[in-house]
């Protein structure tokens, strides 16, 4: 019962924190008057929109899934600086060498969450954009055939689901 | 001109060769499919380059970091702004640009 | 330095002037759509390097924020409208 | 003022303002004020009216492109085939051009921007500049001359957007009514 209401206070207590460092960082005054205001204005908002943020109650295992995302990032921005130069090659070519087709991708991501940074990896890696999702099948728009062929073959899946 | 000059001179240098690109690609690519491509990564890490180069060139770091906020939220909405019209436009029906239709 | 800055915005303007054509000419909406987009993130850039000609980058900084934001609220609220009333893409 | 960006982002203004209007597409034209807007608060941020831009940027591009799908809900996108548009009319467009003209000819004699010898910047500004801080202690001086100094004048503007504000929600709402009416009736 007292660990049930912990986890749903480490919600709003969280919030509450983002909110707030986002209040210091973009107000810039850090003197008693504007941090208060500061306070009162992210206790505000944390009452009303909390849940939007953090529908599901925080355990343990979830900040440390937070960690393992950011442990992602340094790969995607790699994938991401890859992908531009790839469309570059593209669109500067002389001939143009695309074949574009939508293809299906099969996935086993279980939760929502996992297929969210799926859908947007694949948007921002080479050549391929997301056009839809329904239940297991993403449809996604591939430029040449080189780039559909790292999704294929499963290396972006692997890496999302080692965030998991 | 010192050190960090040069350096925020190269990046924003990279950031408007893939604007340029961004906009060859709009200009060239054959259906509105592919022009997404163009817009959804040149145009986001295009921006990304400029930003981080005007935010190494700034003095003051509470500014800078303001200014990377900005590339925060590009990169968090960018793909999403992408799919949505890439699923917007599937949905009314244009079919995608074939090779073997030209 | 500033010089460079000014010489940056002057090739981002031409830019956005190649962009126009493909908002006068893009057959569908789409098209016009994302090329809206693309001049958004270029006056971006031109908001900021503004900022660093006048020597006040921290003013500048919010109107930025607020135009990247504004930038996805309004595609939102555009492709609102668009998955109520379908359009076969004109 | 830097001309050389100047040049480019007027042309592109008068261009979006034009295109705007010709567009058949109510939606087109919506998306293309949202870029006008968007250059509108680039050249007041280049002429060094930060607030202004902002209020520009959120209000202009933000929250009037978002009220006009809104307004796009209750109407038709296109132009109806069987409703004959009006032709332009002569007297109004003799009555625009002698308008833009008197304008051309009376911004001739305005001061230079930026100049510190025109009239707005001579009689009470210095005045503004120096006691704002003491009398009224509030940081932002923009603020200071809108709320205290001119206080009845804000008072003032602020009714008559409160009202036009009343007057809208009455029309929306009825037109709302009136939608939900028609809806039920065909059922």
């Amino acid at each position: 019962m007292i660990v049930d209401g912990i986890i749903i206070l480490m919600g709003y207590i969280l919030t509450f924190l983002i909110l707030f460092t986002f209040w210091c960082i973009f107000s810039g005054y850090f003197d008693a008057f504007h941090l208060l205001l500061g306070v009162i204005c992210s206790i505000i908002v944390t009452i009303f929109s909390s849940h939007y943020l953090f529908p599901e109650p925080i355990t343990i295992e979830s900040i440390k899934r937070i960690g393992r995302f950011i442990g992602y990032i340094p790969w995607l921005i790699y994938q991401i600086i890859i992908a531009n130069l790839q469309v570059v090659y593209l669109v500067l070519h002389p001939r143009m060498p695309i074949n574009p087709k939508i293809i299906t991708v099969e996935t086993t991501l279980k939760d929502d969450i996992s297929r969210v940074i799926m859908a947007n990896s694949i948007t921002l890696t080479p050549g391929t954009i997301t056009v839809d999702i329904k239940d297991n099948t993403f449809w996604v728009h591939s430029l040449s055939d080189a780039s559909s062929s790292g999704l294929i073959n499963g290396d972006i899946e692997q890496k999302v689901k080692t965030t998991e | 001109m010192d050190i960090k000059d040069i350096i925020s001179m190269v990046f924003i240098g990279g950031g408007l060769f893939f604007f340029f690109t961004g906009v060859v690609g709009l200009l060239r690519f054959p259906d509105i499919y592919t022009r997404m491509h163009a817009l959804g990564k040149c145009d986001t890490l295009g921006l990304l380059l400029n930003v981080v180069g005007l935010a190494i060139y700034n003095s003051s770091s509470l500014t800078s970091i303001k200014i990377l906020f900005i590339a925060v939220f590009i990169l968090l909405t960018s793909p999403v702004v992408t799919h949505i019209i890439a699923k917007i436009t599937y949905d009314s029906g244009i079919k995608p640009w074939q090779k073997d239709n030209s | 330095m500033i010089d460079f800055f000014i010489f940056v915005g002057v090739l981002l303007c031409v830019l956005i002037t190649f962009i126009f054509y493909r908002v006068f000419a893009g057959p569908t909406l789409f098209d016009r759509l994302i090329s809206m987009g693309v001049i958004g993130t270029k006056t971006l850039v031109l908001l900021l390097l503004i900022g660093f000609i006048y020597k006040r980058p921290d003013m500048f900084v919010d109107i930025s924020l607020v135009y990247t934001l504004l930038n996805f609220i309004g595609v939102l609220a555009i492709t609102k409208y668009l998955r109520r009333y379908k359009t076969d893409g004109y | 003022m830097v001309w050389q960006l100047d040049l480019f982002l007027l042309v592109f203004i008068i261009v979006l303002a034009i295109l705007s209007l010709v567009v058949k597409d109510l939606l087109l034209s919506i998306i293309l004020l949202g870029g006008y807007s968007f250059f509108m608060a680039l050249i007041y941020a280049e002429m060094g009216a930060v607030d202004v831009s902002f209020t520009e940027a959120s209000v202009g591009a933000g929250v009037s492109t978002i009220f006009m799908i809104v307004a796009l809900y209750f109407t038709a996108r296109f132009v109806r085939r069987d409703v004959k548009t009006k032709k332009i009319s002569l007297a109004g467009l003799i009555l625009a051009s002698l308008t833009a003209l008197v304008m051309i000819y009376v911004a001739d004699a305005m001061p230079d921007w930026g100049n510190p010898q025109a009239p707005a910047h001579l009689h009470i500004s210095d005045r503004y500049i120096e006691k704002s801080q003491i009398e009224m202690a509030t940081p932002n001086m923009v603020t200071t001359i809108l709320a205290d100094y001119r206080g009845y004048d804000t008072l003032g503007e602020t009714t008559v957007i409160f009202i036009a504000g009343i007057v809208c929600l009455l029309l929306l709402g009825t037109a709302t009514q009136r939608l939900k009416h028609n809806y039920d009736t065909k059922i």
